[in-house]
């Protein structure tokens, strides 16, 4: 219990030390990788929950690694919105590595089936690992250089995940992801070498003191906001996601999509509104706004004329992003940490909602062997779980009550209706019908009755393919009656944003 | 927890883990699911009763669960949400039998009726809200947990009624929501027990809080089938016969009425709203509404959409008399129609669907002389025609005199009018269907007749719409004994010293 | 004897058994026993009689819980029109006993007959306003289904008219209601008297009873659904349901209490117009009942004008009740005996006997006013009233009343007409037939004379100069008659009124095929067909979206966007 | 100054052309060049920052930390990217060497 409660900050470095160790043993064993995982992310968990606990009791912390000071050492921090991320990620990569369980194991006994699967099983969990290791380390680093390397870090082993599925599309997909993911990071890197020429530091604690002279460090905001953006796929530069997303591996597709985005928007908005918060202009933050608010209709538009369950939900994850960015314009106005609270439940909300959705598709992929959605008859009398988990999933993204994107879009609605900024409102309002559309066009589907679907033959699916799904479904969807739960931990707050916030930016 | 939230807790928990077990069961265990949705209606509908005990000896209900500032869930009993209550879980009760029988050898039972259980427990959510916020949560689940059940006989018809029914519905629930957002912006978190917000905030916001109010009735409007916004009820008519008595009677039409009533009682309040001058906006629509339901139900020869748009028109009795909240004969006419509509017309869509199921028959030029094969069928639906009429002594004549004696205390004349002209045209297009039933000579066979045995049909579909039709009758005839639905709404009232 | 308090205890249950005793029946007729129910038919009027001879006076019982507060009492009039309605359910119910045997319909028509039956006592026994209204349109719709019982198209259309005119009467009647409750603040019929009487209430009253007794615009559906409804069920309808419109008028516009000329000469206008009316469409009619049905709407025009001429004042209101209760005797028991007699006709399976004839003479005279009979009786006092009343109704009645007097008996001999050549098929139960014809043959030629609340006029109309100005109108008819036997018998077409039915359907469909079907549905789809369009665009900006060179352009585009806007 | 400003151009413009390249040329291989000459452009700024905050003689080490460190990384990418790109004409029938694109007849013909 002492070890618990003990205002140690080392414990932050297992999360990112923990899951590369791991990796590195599921590469060299090559068996029993799925117990290492799971071994792996459950301690992962578990040590994040203690981190969550020492943030309550003892506020946010720092932890040198190696004792070096910056700005040359390697150092981490906790505050509630990197620990809530942490969370996320924890709680849907346990379920992922459950899922891709029953994934790789399903119809084994088929020989064909049975050789890819133990191919890709065989660097999934390395690459996994290793994509965990990078995000933790991302939510984690206070360092902006780090934080270049945990991009890469992530950047490699996503583009290599979303490769594993062997099929030419995915092949090219994942080939352009990594140049754009290339691209992103280069570009990051040059922001941060303006960063540097002005600043001469890198720590985030540290540039914040310093961030508000110059127009370089607004270029430097500039080219690593584009750099970043890239990454996240922000409208017009969201070309690579669909496909990507849409033609890897389930598993693959689900940590994609709800984690990988997250991981740079993550980083840009702690530059807007911490590190770089002085600078940051009202225009820029409308600039950003408005991309929010396109992408927002335009995913959900290209959702809806999708013919592909996956293309659909990759799409359908273009437009949540733009969620994220509508708070921007919209921060000004709301008092105390609301803007944070806004982004960490629309974030939080579509994780878990999004990698249902993923791996409800992936199921269903698995179970007709295609996700056209013309043909999805009958798929509620065999899969009723998955059925299940995709609704309450599609519930949850479109922001109906009582998701924790209800709560985070009745935080939007407020802001723009207290800024008599009504139009977001339209745009949010508006985005939510849409969802409806691309959401329920399949769920009408599923519940066709078919007299077809029963001639088919159907293996009955795995547990681990289903319930995960649901389980997330239901925390997308009962989040919003667990709202005070994160924003306790998010009023730990981040110690940059707490200055900012008394020094009147309000 | 005291005993008072255990009982709210446990009224809705009553119908949600029987939805629970039921989806989890396989499909061929009938008799355990049957079993356990009369279990749980039974005890739901005795909680319900404990309730209304609870309510008239004073006793508090309430629930509060803060989840960000300004936003907390609410359940809270009061008089208002325990009428409604009572309403549905005892209608529920009714429906539940109505559809074991109806479904009886259908695929996708378990289905069904886990919707089912998990519709009604929403629909209670929804009585029992105690602010707008709590409101809205059920109040959009409520669309989630019908569209399955609308769209349950998977063709192509049934896809096409329930992707109407998504964008009604979920539209008017973006609107709803905006409104409410916007509302809670300018006065505040508001709680139904509150009986209105404070009137000084309509001097600096007068103009926005009218639009407000017109925002949030067609919000719920979608839902209590207003005019421009009815296009989905009458489509939705593919679902099979239990869910359209569900849709009509117990859950969705209602549950936009009774937004209607909370929002003109509890939100706004009466003294707001004659201030803000935006009644005659509610009394127009609810006015256009009768009169264009009844006209295009005229058309009708589905008997199913005939009934659809004899709700449309019905239920805007219901606006119509909050429509006239400063006048306390014509709120009580209002709401206790809330009970009255719904009693009479779950009634004629049994026996709509006893045609159905048990001879095949859909259309209204099909029925001569049915009443000879099905004669307590068609006895039952005579009285809830004639009850819908408003003939005494069924309920639907309290529930129009006293909208015309309040409309009168108002000096309303132009609703004598509008209750004349809506007679006439109810009269128009049900007397028909009983004079073909009764009268007419039947020709030629039936066109699908599936049933022959002791009754005339089965007795699962046949005793539902027979209780119901005895208290239409009953329910008026002793309207103002101690115990009945108008006493009850007597009761509300009272409480809101109109 | 007993007690005082248990007298109390029981008036409620007494006065509802006579109500509730056919209800009760009816309510049988849903059962299994539905078979039997019919032979009972008559026993369903005996607590009806019972209550009507030996209930108690002006005692009014309140039924808290009974339908918004039942108040339920026999007051005089209301005990006169008790007797009268069950003498003649009960020798209507005899003869529909015989005449249904062998119908296949006979549980149907039990059941119609029993409650409209139920609804005919109860309103008479009712003395609050939604009681009467409950009772009045349980009556209104029952009798439906004996309009319509034979169920061949004139049924039908006749049907269709009556429940027509009966929505347009229960809508008035609604409406009235609420003015007249909101204004008295009470539901009780004793307080109807502090109402203010707008102009428009009165005229809904007008409406809302006028379709019963077939006041003037409102007669549509008398002539023919007396033509249709079986013979029996016709009897009771213009013996006694008739009678409930009156009724109605006089509780709900009590005379003695209110006045209201304006409204009075609406009534006497209206009244006399159909008087004159019922006569001239009833020459044209070649069936008995439509023939009854005529006179019917002419005797009715009488009673609205002897309504109307009390409402002309309150002491004028006092005289005419009593003089309204005569004629409506007089008329109740010559108008169900002369239906009885079309009966006897229609079974014996022979044309009548000239006895017979001469038997059934005497209720269709009297209804012409022959001296001696109730007729006289009934004119006597009409003619006093409006002696009493004064001038000018005093010198119009001199002469409108033999006008009246003269077309009632030209239209009564050409019944007789009618009748004579009408010859029915044998049938079971003609004895019976003739029973019932001589029992009520025996009301109209004694009850008068027998009922000391008609003692005063019977008296006076044995004055010689009466006698004479009774005869003299029926000579000249009778000369008139024999006159227009000679020169034709015009052929007639069918009853006008299912032309009128036509129009009602024409204007149905005007309505409608305005808001024809709207497309809604297929609006929606063109919706969907719209956006259905936007896909290919949508598909080609991503395409396009999707390309190097624009994702390097948007990279270079949003730099410098973001650095500009950073920098202001 | 002039040679840090030399140095910091001369990376710029190396950035532009590579980004230049990733754009407008389709090959997978020009791509991968690309995108290194962009690294080795930004790596070239870095360096030339080393310069500048200490002044006289003195070297900023952490600018040399980071260009090795970005070194690496651009090393492990290019490889996974060469990697990924002869995946791609493995399964795609692309022929890297030859430059020929799936749609191989409009590129023939404009040769």
């Amino acid at each position: 219990m002492i070890l618990f409660a003990a205002d140690t900050p080392s414990w932050m470095i297992v999360p990112v030390a923990l899951p590369l160790i791991a990796g590195l043993f599921c590469f060299l064993l090559s068996r029993r990788t799925f117990v290492i995982a799971l071994l792996a992310v459950l301690a992962n968990l578990f040590v994040v929950c203690l981190l969550v606990r020492q943030l309550l009791l003892f506020g946010p912390m720092r932890c040198q690694i190696g004792g070096w000071q910056p700005p040359l050492g390697i150092s981490l921090r906790t505050d509630g919105p990197a620990l809530l991320m942490l969370l996320m990620t924890a709680v849907t990569g346990l379920a992922v590595t459950l899922y891709a369980r029953g994934y790789f194991s399903y119809r084994i006994s088929d020989p064909l089936r049975a050789g890819r699967h133990r191919q890709q099983q065989r660097y999934f969990w390395p690459l996994w690992l290793l994509l965990l290791a990078g995000l933790n380390g991302l939510f984690l680093a206070s360092d902006i250089f780090n934080l270049y390397v945990t991009l890469e870090i992530i950047g490699i082993s996503a583009a290599s995940l979303a490769a594993l599925s062997g099929k030419p599309a995915s092949q090219r997909a994942s080939f352009r992801y990594l140049l754009v993911s290339l691209l992103g990071s280069i570009t990051y890197l040059l922001g941060i070498v303006f960063v540097y020429r002005s600043c001469g530091v890198l720590d985030l604690d540290l540039l914040r003191d310093l961030a508000g002279n110059g127009s370089a460090m607004r270029a430097a905001l500039a080219l690593l906001s584009v750099g970043l953006l890239l990454k996240t796929a922000l409208v017009p530069l969201h070309f690579w996601l669909p496909p990507a997303h849409a033609n890897a591996l389930a598993p693959v597709s689900v940590i994609l999509s709800a984690l990988v985005v997250k991981g740079s928007f993550y980083l840009l908005f702690r530059f807007w509104f911490e590190v770089f918060a002085p600078i940051v202009t009202t225009a820029a933050l409308n600039f950003m706004g408005t991309l929010g608010a396109i992408a927002i209709l335009w995913g959900a538009m290209q959702a809806i004329r999708q013919h592909r369950l996956k293309l659909m939900v990759a799409y359908s994850t273009v437009s949540q992003l733009g969620y994220l960015f509508v708070a921007f314009p919209l921060s000004r106005v709301v008092e105390g940490t609301h803007i944070w609270s806004i982004v960490i439940f629309m974030a939080l909300t579509h994780a878990c909602a999004k990698s249902a959705m993923f791996m409800a598709a992936g199921s269903v992929y698995l179970h007709l062997g295609h996700d056209r959605i013309k043909d999805l008859d009958g798929v509620r009398s065999s899969l009723p779980v998955t059925v299940f988990a995709y609704g309450i999933a599609g519930v949850s993204l479109m922001g109906l009550p009582p998701s924790g994107a209800f709560i985070a879009k009745w935080m939007l609605l407020s802001a723009s209706f207290a800024s008599a900024q009504w139009w977001w409102a339209l745009v949010i309002m508006t985005g939510s019908l849409l969802a409806m559309v691309y959401v329920f066009r399949v769920m009408s589907r599923f519940f066709v009755n078919s007299e077809g679907s029963s001639g088919k033959q159907t293996v009955a699916l795995s547990p681990l393919l289903e319930w995960p799904a649901l389980i997330l479904a239901l925390i997308a969807l009962f989040l919003g009656l667990l709202a005070p739960w994160p924003l306790r931990i998010l009023s730990q707050g981040s110690i940059g944003l707490v200055q900012i916030l008394s020094g009147g930016m309000v | 927890m005291n005993s008072g939230q255990l009982l709210l807790v446990s009224i809705l928990l009553s119908s949600f883990i029987p939805g629970i077990i039921i989806f989890c069961l396989p499909e061929e265990k009938h008799r355990l699911r049957t079993f356990l949705n009369l279990c749980g209606s039974i005890v739901k509908i005795s909680l319900v009763l404990l309730l209304n005990v609870g309510i008239y000896y004073g006793h508090l209900f309430e629930i509060r669960i803060p989840l960000i500032p300004g936003v907390e869930i609410l359940l809270n009993g009061d008089p208002l949400s325990a009428l409604f209550a009572t309403l549905s879980s005892v209608l529920w009760l009714l429906t539940t039998i109505y559809a074991v029988g109806y479904l009886e050898g259908s695929p996708n039972r378990s289905h069904f009726f886990g919707y089912f259980s998990l519709c009604v427990t929403v629909t209670i959510g929804i009585a029992l809200a105690g602010n707008l916020v709590t409101f809205l949560l059920f109040y959009e689940m409520l669309t989630l947990t019908t569209y399955p059940l609308v769209i349950h006989r998977g063709t192509e018809k049934s896809l096409r009624a329930g992707r109407n029914y998504l964008i009604y519905a979920f539209g008017g629930g973006a609107v709803f929501l905006v409104a409410v957002v916007w509302l809670q912006s300018i006065v505040g978190p508001v709680d139904f027990s509150a009986a209105g917000f404070s009137s000084s905030y309509l001097d600096s916001n007068g103009t926005v809080l009218a639009l407000i109010f017109v925002l949030l009735i067609i919000g719920v409007g979608v839902k209590a089938a207003l005019v421009p916004l009815h296009g989905w009820l009458p489509q939705a008519m593919v679902a099979p016969a239990p869910v359209s008595a569900l849709l009509h009677a117990v859950a969705v039409v209602k549950a936009g009425a009774f937004g209607i009533i909370r929002i003109v009682l509890d939100v706004y309040g009466a003294q707001n709203l004659l201030l803000l001058g935006v009644l005659p906006l509610l009394a127009g629509a609810a006015t256009i509404t009768i009169l264009y339901g009844s006209i295009r139900a005229l058309q009708q020869d589905d008997l199913k959409r005939r009934l659809a748009f004899s709700t449309i028109s019905q239920v805007s009795y219901i606006a119509l008399g909050m429509s006239m909240v400063d006048q306390p004969l014509a709120v009580i006419g209002g709401l206790v129609h809330l009970v009255h509509q719904g009693v009479m017309k779950i009634t004629l869509f049994f026996c709509a669907g006893n045609l159905a199921e048990t001879l095949g028959i859909h259309r209204i030029s099909e029925m001569n002389g049915v009443a000879r094969r099905m004669p307590l069928t068609m006895a039952a639906f005579t009285v809830a025609a004639l009850g819908m009429i408003g003939i005494p002594p069924t309920i639907g004549f309290v529930s129009k005199w006293y909208l015309g004696l309040g409309g009168l205390a108002g000096g309303n004349w132009w609703l004598l009018l509008v209750l004349v002209v809506s007679s006439l045209l109810n009269g128009w297009y049900f007397l028909p269907i009983l004079i073909r039933a009764w009268f007419a000579e039947q020709q030629g066979a039936w066109p699908d007749e599936m049933y022959s045995g002791r009754f005339e049909t089965r007795l699962m579909l046949l005793v539902p719409p027979l209780i119901t039709a005895f208290v239409v009758l009953i329910a008026g005839l002793v309207a103002n004994a101690q115990i009945s639905p108008l006493a009850w709404v007597r009761f509300i009232v009272r409480g809101y010293s109109l | 004897m007993i007690s005082a308090e248990l007298q109390t205890m029981l008036y409620p249950f007494i006065l509802s058994l006579a109500a509730g005793t056919p209800l009760i029946m009816a309510s049988l007729c849903c059962t299994p026993l539905k078979k039997s129910v019919y032979h009972f038919l008559p026993w369903a009027t005996v607590p009806a009689i019972i209550v009507a001879l030996t209930g108690p006076g002006d005692v009014i019982v309140e039924v808290a819980w009974f339908f918004m507060g039942g108040r339920m009492g026999l007051d005089e009039t209301g005990r006169v029109f008790l007797a009268l309605a069950a003498f003649v359910w009960l020798l209507a119910s005899f003869s529909s006993r015989s005449l249904m045997q062998d119908d296949k319909n006979q549980a149907r028509f039990s059941l119609f007959f029993l409650t409209a039956m139920a609804g005919n006592f109860g309103l008479i026994l009712a003395q609050g306003m939604l009681g009467y209204y409950l009772f009045f349109a349980m009556m209104s719709f029952a009798a439906y289904g004996l309009v319509i019982h034979r169920g061949n198209a004139d049924a039908r259309s006749a049907g269709r008219l009556y429940l027509f005119l009966v929505m347009i009467g229960e809508v008035a009647l609604f409406t009235a209601l609420l003015i007249l409750a909101y204004g008295s603040g009470s539901l009780a019929l004793e307080n109807i008297g502090g109402a203010s009487y707008h102009t428009l209430t009165l005229i809904l009253l007008f409406i809302g009873f006028g379709v019963k007794i077939g006041a003037l615009p409102l007669h549509g559906w008398m002539v023919p659904a007396y033509q249709t409804t079986p013979i029996s069920a016709a009897a009771a309808l213009a013996g006694s349901m008739v009678n409930a419109g009156i009724l109605g008028w006089l509780r709900f516009l009590p005379p003695g209490q209110i006045s209201c000329p304006w409204g009075a000469l609406l009534f006497i206008v209206m009244g006399a117009m159909a008087a004159v009316y019922g006569v001239i469409i009833g020459l044209t009619k070649k069936q008995a009942g439509a023939v009854l049905g005529a006179s019917s709407i002419s005797q009715m025009g009488l009673v609205t004008v002897i309504f109307g001429l009390g409402l002309l004042s309150q002491e004028a209101g006092l005289l005419a009740l009593p003089v309204l209760t005569v004629y409506v005797v007089h008329h109740s028991l010559a108008k169900s005996s002369l239906f009885f007699a079309c009966d006897i006709v229609q079974r014996q399976g022979k044309t009548v006997s000239n006895l017979q004839l001469a038997a059934i003479l005497l209720p269709a005279l009297a209804l012409a006013g022959l001296p001696f009979t109730s007729g006289a009786i009934a004119k006597t006092a009409f003619k006093e009233l409006t002696f009493n009343i004064g001038a000018p109704w005093s010198d119009l009645s001199v002469f409108f009343l033999p006008v009246t007097a003269m077309g009632t008996s030209l239209l009564m001999f050409h019944f007789m007409a009618v009748i004579r050549r009408g010859r029915g098929s044998e049938k079971d139960g003609a004895n019976m037939s003739r029973v019932i014809f001589a029992l009520s043959w025996l009301g109209v030629a004694v009850s008068l004379w027998l009922w000391p609340g008609a003692s005063d006029f019977a008296g006076h109309s044995l004055v010689g100069t009466k006698i004479l100005q009774g005869l003299w109108p029926i000579a000249a008819a009778s000369l008139l008659f024999f006159v227009w036997q000679r020169i034709s018998w015009r052929k007639v077409g069918p009853a006008g009124e299912t032309k009128k039915k036509t129009v009602f359907d024409t204007l149905v469909n005007r309505v409608t095929s305005v808001l024809e079907e709207e497309e809604k549905d297929r609006q929606q789809d063109r919706l969907i067909i719209f956006l259905r369009r936007l896909v290919p665009p949508l598909r080609r900006v991503e395409k396009i979206m999707g390309r190097w060179k624009v994702v390097g352009l948007s990279y270079i585009v949003l730099c410098l966007c973001l650095l500009l806007l950073l920098l202001q | 100054m002039i040679t840090t400003l030399l140095y910091s151009l001369t990376g710029l413009i190396l950035f532009g052309m590579g980004f230049f390249t990733l754009i407008v040329h389709s090959h997978p291989l020009r791509k991968i060049l690309a995108v290194n000459v962009m690294a080795t452009g930004v790596f070239l700024i870095l360096i030339a920052t080393a310069y500048i905050p200490l002044g006289q003689g003195e070297v900023d080490p952490v600018p040399h930390a980071m260009v090795l460190t970005g070194i690496v990384v651009s090393v492990s990418v290019t490889a996974l990217a060469l990697i990924l790109a002869c995946r791609v004409q493995e399964t795609s029938n692309v022929d890297l060497l030859r430059e020929r694109k799936r749609s191989q007849g409009t590129k023939e013909s404009r040769r």
